[in-house]
């Protein structure tokens, strides 16, 4: 993060110095594995998830993500650890200390729900995104399996809504909001992002949103590699920025476009922003 | 070997009657003695046919919550854990009284009950309760 | 189709049904999975058909498939699937059987410059991890 | 002590193929109180029984043992018998030498030695055995039908007819059930208003049915023949005595609210009459909703009723009733809108349930019979049905097939092509599942009359888009993935039991099964009786199933309680707990374990001690065990008998 | 305790008793009375005031009274009892069993520093026993004033076992409580008998062989059953169907059964008294098992008898949760 994803990293941190968040960089993390293990005995993958998970315990804190993908790997680790006993034995054989699934594992947004509130956030908006076509995109990883993650209604979800509407934004409902981005498959197989896409949005120009919301450095990066090559072949004609949740927080909050990192961007975002100003 | 069994009508003993009808094959050393509900049973019957040197006793009811009575079983439930340990404090290997859950349906888990309680009574190295113990001590 | 004991790979149905730790004979093929699937267009068989397959023991058929390469573990098939089967798992046992024939590891220095700067780590891991 | 005869059964081989029976026999003869001993091949049939009858004439046997096959096969043939041979049927005990020897038991010398054992449990079972007499209670041959549906209806109808009074209880202010809410019925698509009304109405005529609408049941105590129910009537805050059913109050009302028999497609008021043709044909004011209730202004129907019927101070009412025979038939509903979010119910206003449809499609319903979308009225020229959502579906917890969607979708398919010609039908199904008189053929007469398109499928996804309905589904016969741009979806929605039946159970001490609906006391040879003597069980409250389903099982139960209205008391099993009154200690530890509320106090030499309501007690023995002094036994399996087995069980 | 409070005590005792019979609070009075020999007492009954003197308190009065309330509770007559804190549990189970009246009762609970185990004095002094004159004590010790010496013992050496455990200086559930000024109140100790703990470590047949040994001796008196205050039934169960459980003869296996079953039936109701052990002519360890059976009962029920009048006895309910440790 600290390397391609500034945008998102900066907005975070002073987005959450503003609601006076505490947040807290874990003292030697591991990269969580970015999936989640599907092969039932494969339990070495789960263990840098479950460092992580332990450090947070040793910290005494709760483990906070900001990528979908991570919380959703911390996520499922942790319910495993908690729910299957022999799993656990197991992988406490390879742990320097035991470790019992006792971590809370929150995004930011459950963060921003739980210790802001939506109408307090509401309260601290400085510079209101009124008029702004936004709608969420949910990715996958949010949401399902939802037995696991319990993070939103998997069919239904409302929190980005919520988030958006304290912001002031116009929310559009968007179906697609919970359809798949291609992932990983991102890198090898391309007709997968772009036939996804390019439903997406497709969908979005129907709708006339003018601004995508997400939470996931892969799904952003697809919609905007996706949307470049789908314009070169005039798929579409209209692109569609797409921006970290915390990027249009930062806004909000008035903390200026420097740490928003916008240049990041393969899609400009400024010309739809110019307007609020 | 000797192994007393109380089944309760409406689950293991038709249970009983199902592993009969599907020709399943037990050892023969069991004898089951039929009740209208696992909670008849008297710990007191229990402890005559330790007394009395029986090897084993075996308990089957219907399975929590499916009692034909409703609540029968919990009750029974209750009793046979002080009973068992009542038992054990006494010198009596716990082992040696069994309870299983048998619904009517099951009467392949009737016959694997008897051969589990076989099964652990062999494994067993203390007597059972001496037949005559006044010359024992 | 001929279908004979000889024919049908249990053990590695098994097998499969070890690793993904998914009861395969559960589904009963409504397609829901399928329906809702964001890469079925580009699979040469339908998830619910793989799952048919491996029913039938046809294993090698569903190995020979490209369609668990095209699984994006999205779970949506999961979160819809009436008898709670986690195709995503099944996809990744198959991949799994696979990868020491088909398999030719990803080398990043394909990539584009441009592309490698701003790919997020989180897509090289999540491929290398589903590859390997 | 008794003279014992004891009956040793060869069943063919079945038996005597493993057990010697000689051996039984001569062992067994041994007895001191056994004073015969035979055997023969076939015990149960004719010439045997002929055969024992004469033995115990000739031998004067007071009591006998058969060793045969399980009891649950034949102790009541042999008990019968007995009560032939003028023998108390609880002298006759049964070894069950078949089913838990013979069969089990592979070793000749084994098997015979527990034979010999089971034989001689018996035999000393017997001789600790005392003649036991069902007791026998006045009944009340009066029957409260819970639910006034087709079934309850049904029932109410055929007992009132043999003479017997009923008492009707319905939750809704009318009768007639869901099936007043359908258009027309599969597989005759005959109108159900019209079919239904003079059911309704010869219900609301006939002098033997006391009707109670707008009712719910709030206790029932007692058994079998001597129940004792608490009824709340809740208020209508219209005198029934007075209203007319002129409507001038409906008309007139200010409050407009969307009422539940329209499924909230229909406009309909606070004070209201549910449907023109209901019965009773009153009005009912909507407590939730209406102004002068809540904010104590308004009062317009009260100023206009001509008959001053309007009475806001009406309170609920509770009625004591004294009834003998209870019949169930609680009825439906469907799935929860949450349950199916995938399909967009409850988001999208054109994605609606089978009932809204039969609404739509109803010529009394929001549209007065044209098949228009609610969300915009236009008539939908593209219609998507989905069957299966929610039901086989064990993720939902509704692993059961909902039995009549694959029909009433069909006909819903067909009445909608009849009324829109040039309308497309897509139908996603999983299974066709038609197994009824003239159903198959139904259904293809649907298909191939009014050309409509079944995909062998599910769908996975339903939402909007340019006004349009997009439907992610699949073809699993073409292996093909199905998208359609609908007008309107309509969802098969799974049936669940109708709220409360779980309180109302538990009212009544019956069991339900872990999706709601009642248990019935056996799936095959009881399914209308239930666990409890003198409760039965009609209608969809039991499992989903059909309006001809449903009329049989309420007749089904209506013959139940004629029989049991037959006579003139009640036998109750004689097997049931007694409390030796010097004994009994009063510290009632028996009473708390008592799963029937049977063990009731009684005054006795100066002190308060239990007494055993045989009528309630069903025999499970359990206060036998709470009863540390052992004053409470149970008759036929008392201590005595009991520790009688063991002992024999231990002779070597 | 000083010899000094147990005189007050009684005196208090005494006036309270005046009161009651006076006022006709209540018809009689259980009550500790002078036994045969010095350190003995003997429960007493008393209906007048005249009786009165008769009463004593001290650090012998071993009984659990509230088994006089058995026969007594049946005729509606308004009792009075003086129990310690033990014994009122006793009393809390009985009217939890509907076996007597509180109405018709009034409970006096005295307090009491631990009863003096005289067993174990006669078998210090033997013979010499008859020479004590009194019983005085100090700080840790008993001091036995003999003509000639005297002796020093341990207070907790001479002390019921269950008095070692027993927070005896609380009010609990009385309807008086005498305690005089200068009372400590002590702090619950450890639950249950260490003592229990050797057995729990043998082996099956060790155990049985131990128990075997003691039952061969039982000569089925039942006096562990006529003075256990919460076998109240009125008939026996081994009594009224003579034969049916165990026969008369008293063979060990006879005994086993009748011991046990007395044990399992007063689980859930035992407080623990010490009655049946201290009656029992032969001295078979009877507290161990229901120590035993309490113990068990409260980890697996969480309950302890004799506590609460409205908490119910765990073989009275169920839970649907209740572990399930059969298959």
């Amino acid at each position: 993060m600290h390397n391609q994803s500034q945008s998102f990293r900066d907005s975070t941190i002073s987005t959450a110095r503003e609601l006076e968040i505490e947040l807290e960089e874990l003292p030697d993390w591991y990269c969580c594995g970015a999936v989640y293990p599907l092969r039932s005995e494969d339990l070495i993958s789960l263990l840098s998830p479950t460092r992580n998970l332990m450090g947070a315990k040793k910290e005494g804190k709760e483990l906070v993500t900001l990528c979908s993908a991570c919380y959703q790997v911390l996520k499922r680790t942790n319910y495993l650890i908690l729910n299957d006993a022999d799993k656990r034995e197991k992988l406490n054989n390879y742990l320097e200390e035991k470790y019992d699934g006792s971590t809370k594992v929150l995004h930011f947004l459950e963060v921003i729900r739980k210790d802001v509130g939506w109408e307090e956030l509401k309260s601290k908006v400085k510079t209101s995104l009124t008029g702004l076509k936004a709608a969420p995109y949910y990715g996958c990883l949010l949401l399902r399996p939802q037995k696991e993650l319990v993070f939103d209604h998997p069919e239904n979800p409302t929190i980005f809504e919520n988030f958006l509407q304290s912001l002031g934004c116009d929310i559009v409902d968007f179906p697609y909001k919970t359809e798949c981005c291609g992932a990983y498959l991102g890198i090898t197989e391309e007709k997968v992002i772009n036939s996804a896409v390019l439903k997406i949005i497709q969908g979005a120009n129907k709708r006339g949103i003018e601004v995508l919301i997400t939470s996931c450095p892969l799904c952003l990066y697809n919609l905007e590699a996706g949307q470049k090559e789908l314009m070169k072949s005039g798929h579409i004609s209209k692109p569609v920025p797409v921006l970290y949740f915390t990027q249009l927080l930062a806004l909000a909050l008035g903390l200026g476009v420097d740490v928003c990192h916008f240049e990041e961007h393969q899609i400009n975002p400024l010309p739809v922003l110019e307007r609020l100003k | 070997m000797e192994i007393v069994a109380f089944c309760c009508q409406w689950c293991s003993y038709a249970g009983a009657d199902l592993a009969g009808t599907s020709r399943l094959k037990y050892p023969a050393n069991i004898r089951i003695i039929k009740i209208p509900c696992s909670s008849r049973i008297n710990p007191t019957f229990i402890m005559r046919a330790l007394s009395k040197g029986v090897d084993g006793v075996m308990v089957a009811g219907c399975h929590p919550g499916d009692c034909h009575y409703s609540t029968g079983n919990y009750f029974t439930r209750r009793r046979l854990m002080v009973l068992k340990r009542l038992l054990e404090f006494s010198g009596i290997n716990p082992e040696r009284l069994q309870l299983y859950w048998i619904s009517a349906a099951e009467g392949g888990k009737f016959a694997e009950s008897v051969k589990d309680i076989i099964s652990k009574l062999e494994k067993i190295q203390d007597k059972p309760f001496p037949k005559n113990p006044e010359s024992s001590p | 189709m001929e279908i004979s004991i000889e024919k049908i790979n249990y053990e590695l149905r098994e097998a499969i049904e070890e690793r993904s730790n998914q009861k395969i004979i559960n589904c009963y093929q409504c397609g829901k999975c399928s329906a809702g699937c964001p890469s079925e267009n580009l699979m040469d068989v339908p998830p619910h058909e793989i799952v048919r397959m491996l029913q039938l023991g046809l294993i090698d058929e569903a190995l020979e498939v490209n369609s668990p390469w095209f699984c994006t573990s999205c779970f949506t098939c999961l979160s819809r699937c009436p008898r709670a089967i986690d195709i995503a798992r099944i996809m990744e046992a198959l991949r799994y059987y696979n990868l020491n024939d088909v398999f030719q590891p990803f080398d990043p220095n394909v990539l584009s410059d441009e592309v490698k700067t701003r790919l997020p780590q989180q897509a090289l891991v999540s491929l290398w991890r589903k590859g390997t | 002590m008794r003279n014992i005869g004891v009956f040793v059964c060869w069943c063919g081989l079945n038996i005597s193929r493993t057990v010697d029976i000689k051996r039984v026999v001569e062992e067994t003869s041994s007895h001191p109180q056994v004073i015969c001993s035979t055997d023969y091949k076939y015990l149960c049939s004719e010439p045997g029984q002929k055969l024992i009858k004469e033995i115990v004439k000739e031998k004067g046997l007071e009591g006998y043992v058969i060793a045969a096959c399980s009891p649950g096969m034949h102790e009541t043939t042999f008990r019968e018998l007995a009560s032939r041979c003028e023998i108390n049927p609880y002298l006759c005990e049964m070894a069950n030498i078949r089913e838990q020897c013979s069969w089990v038991h592979e070793d000749r010398e084994e098997a015979t030695g527990k034979a010999i054992k089971l034989v001689n449990m018996a035999i000393e079972k017997v001789l600790h055995n005392e003649p036991l007499y069902p007791e026998s209670f006045p009944l009340n041959k009066r029957a409260m039908v819970i639910g006034a549906g087709v079934a309850g209806m049904q029932a109410a109808l055929d007992i009132a007819d043999a003479g017997y009074e009923v008492l009707l209880v319905e939750k809704r202010p009318f009768i007639g059930g869901h099936m007043t809410q359908l258009s027309e019925t599969f597989p005759t698509l005959d109108c159900a208003q019209c079919i239904l009304t003079p059911k309704t109405a010869e219900v609301a005529r006939h002098p033997r049915i006391t009707l109670m609408p707008y009712s719910e049941v709030e206790e029932v105590k007692g058994y079998v023949g001597n129940f004792e129910a608490v009824i709340r009537r809740k208020a209508t805050f219209v005198d029934w005595n007075k209203c007319t059913g002129c409507a001038i109050c409906i008309e007139k009302c200010p409050k407009k609210i969307y009422p539940e028999f329209e499924c909230g497609l229909k406009e309909g008021k606070s004070i209201d009459m549910a449907f023109p043709q209901a019965v009773p044909y009153k009005v009912f004011i909507n407590k939730e909703s209406c102004i002068f209730l809540n904010q104590g202004k308004c009062g317009v129907c009260a100023k206009l009723c001509p008959e001053e019927a309007i009475d806001f101070q009406q309170q609920d009412q509770l009625v004591k009733e004294k009834i003998g025979a209870i019949i169930v038939a609680t009825g439906y509903d469907l799935i929860d809108k949450s349950e199916l979010a995938e399909f967009g119910y409850g988001k999208y206003k054109d994605v609606i349930d089978g009932m809204q449809f039969e609404r739509i499609n109803s010529s009394s319903g929001p549209f007065s019979g044209v098949i228009r979308r609610p969300s915009d009225g236009k008539i939908p020229k593209e219609i998507v049905f989905i069957q299966c959502a929610g039901s086989r579906d064990r993720e939902k917890g509704k692993p059961y097939c909902s039995k009549i969607c694959c029909m009433y979708t069909a006909k819903q398919a067909r009445l909608y092509k009849h009324k829109v010609p040039d309308g497309q039908v897509y139908v996603f199904y999983m299974d066709i599942r038609a197994g009824g008189k003239g159903y198959e053929e139904f259904i293809y007469r649907s298909v191939e009359e009014s050309g409509m398109l079944y995909l062998r499928g599910q769908v996975s996804r339903v939402f909007e888009e340019d006004g349009k309905l997009i439907v992610w589904g699949m073809d699993t016969l073409s292996g093909k993935k199905i998208e359609i741009n609908a007008d309107m979806v309509v969802l098969a929605s799974a049936i669940v039991p109708s709220n409360g039946v779980k309180e109302l159970a538990n009212i009544l001490k019956i069991t339900t099964d872990e999706h709601g609906f009642i248990q019935e006391a056996h799936p095959k040879l009881k399914p209308i009786e239930c666990m409890t003597r003198g409760v039965y069980l009609a209608g969809c409250g039991h499992a989903p199933k059909d309006i001809a389903e449903s009329v049989a099982q309420g007749s089904a139960t209506a013959s139940k309680v004629f029989s049991l209205f037959s006579r003139n008391s009640v036998l109750a099993e004689p097997t049931v707990s007694i409390v030796n009154k010097d004994e009994c200690s009063g510290c009632l530890s028996c009473e708390t374990v008592c799963p029937y509320q049977a063990i009731e106090k009684e005054n006795y030499r100066g002190k308060v001690i239990a007494k055993v309501n045989s009528a309630l007690c069903q025999g499970c023995g359990s206060c036998t065990v709470a009863c540390r002094s052992g004053a409470i036994d149970l008759r036929g399996y008392t201590n005595q008998q009991i520790m009688a087995e063991l002992e024999a069980l231990l002779w070597k | 305790m000083k010899n000094q409070s147990y005189i007050e005590l009684t005196a208090m005792l005494e006036q309270k008793i005046n009161q009651l019979l006076s006022e006709n609070k209540v018809d009689y009075l259980i009550v500790y009375g002078k036994g045969s020999f010095w350190f003995k007492t003997r429960p007493l009954l008393i209906r007048k005031q005249t009786e009165i003197e008769k009463v004593i308190w001290n650090r012998f009065c071993q009984f659990n009274l509230s088994t006089f309330l058995k026969p007594g509770s049946r005729k509606g007559e308004k009792i009075g009892i003086i129990t310690k804190k033990c014994d009122i549990r006793s009393v809390v189970e009985l009217i939890k069993n509907n076996q007597i009246n509180k109405d018709n009762l009034y409970i006096i609970q005295v307090a009491c520093d631990g009863i003096i185990n005289w067993q174990k004095l006669e078998n210090l002094l033997g013979a010499t026993v008859s020479k004590v004159i009194e019983v005085e004590e100090n700080a840790l010790n008993f001091v036995i004033k003999m003509p000639e010496t005297n002796i020093e013992v341990l207070k907790n050496d001479y002390l019921l076992d269950k008095c070692l455990i027993c927070d005896y200086q609380q009010s609990f559930y009385a309807d008086e409580f005498l305690i005089t000024s200068e009372e400590k109140v002590e702090e619950i100790k450890n639950q249950f008998l260490p003592s229990l703990e050797i057995l729990e470590n043998m082996s099956y047949e060790e155990r049985l062989e131990y128990w075997l040994k003691h039952f061969s001796r039982c000569m089925r008196c039942y006096a562990c059953r006529n003075v256990c205050p919460v076998c109240y039934c009125p008939t026996c169960m081994f009594d009224s169907q003579e034969g049916l459980w165990i026969s008369k003869e008293s063979k060990t296996s006879e005994n086993y059964v009748y011991h046990l079953t007395r044990a399992f039936h007063t689980a859930t109701l035992c407080v623990e008294c010490g009655e049946c052990e201290r009656v029992c002519p032969v001295n078979i360890p009877l507290m161990k098992l229901n120590n035993k059976l309490a113990k068990e009962v409260s980890e697996i029920f969480g309950y302890q008898a004799g506590l609460k009048v409205d908490e119910v006895s765990p073989f009275k309910t169920y839970c649907q949760e209740d572990s399930d440790e059969f298959k």
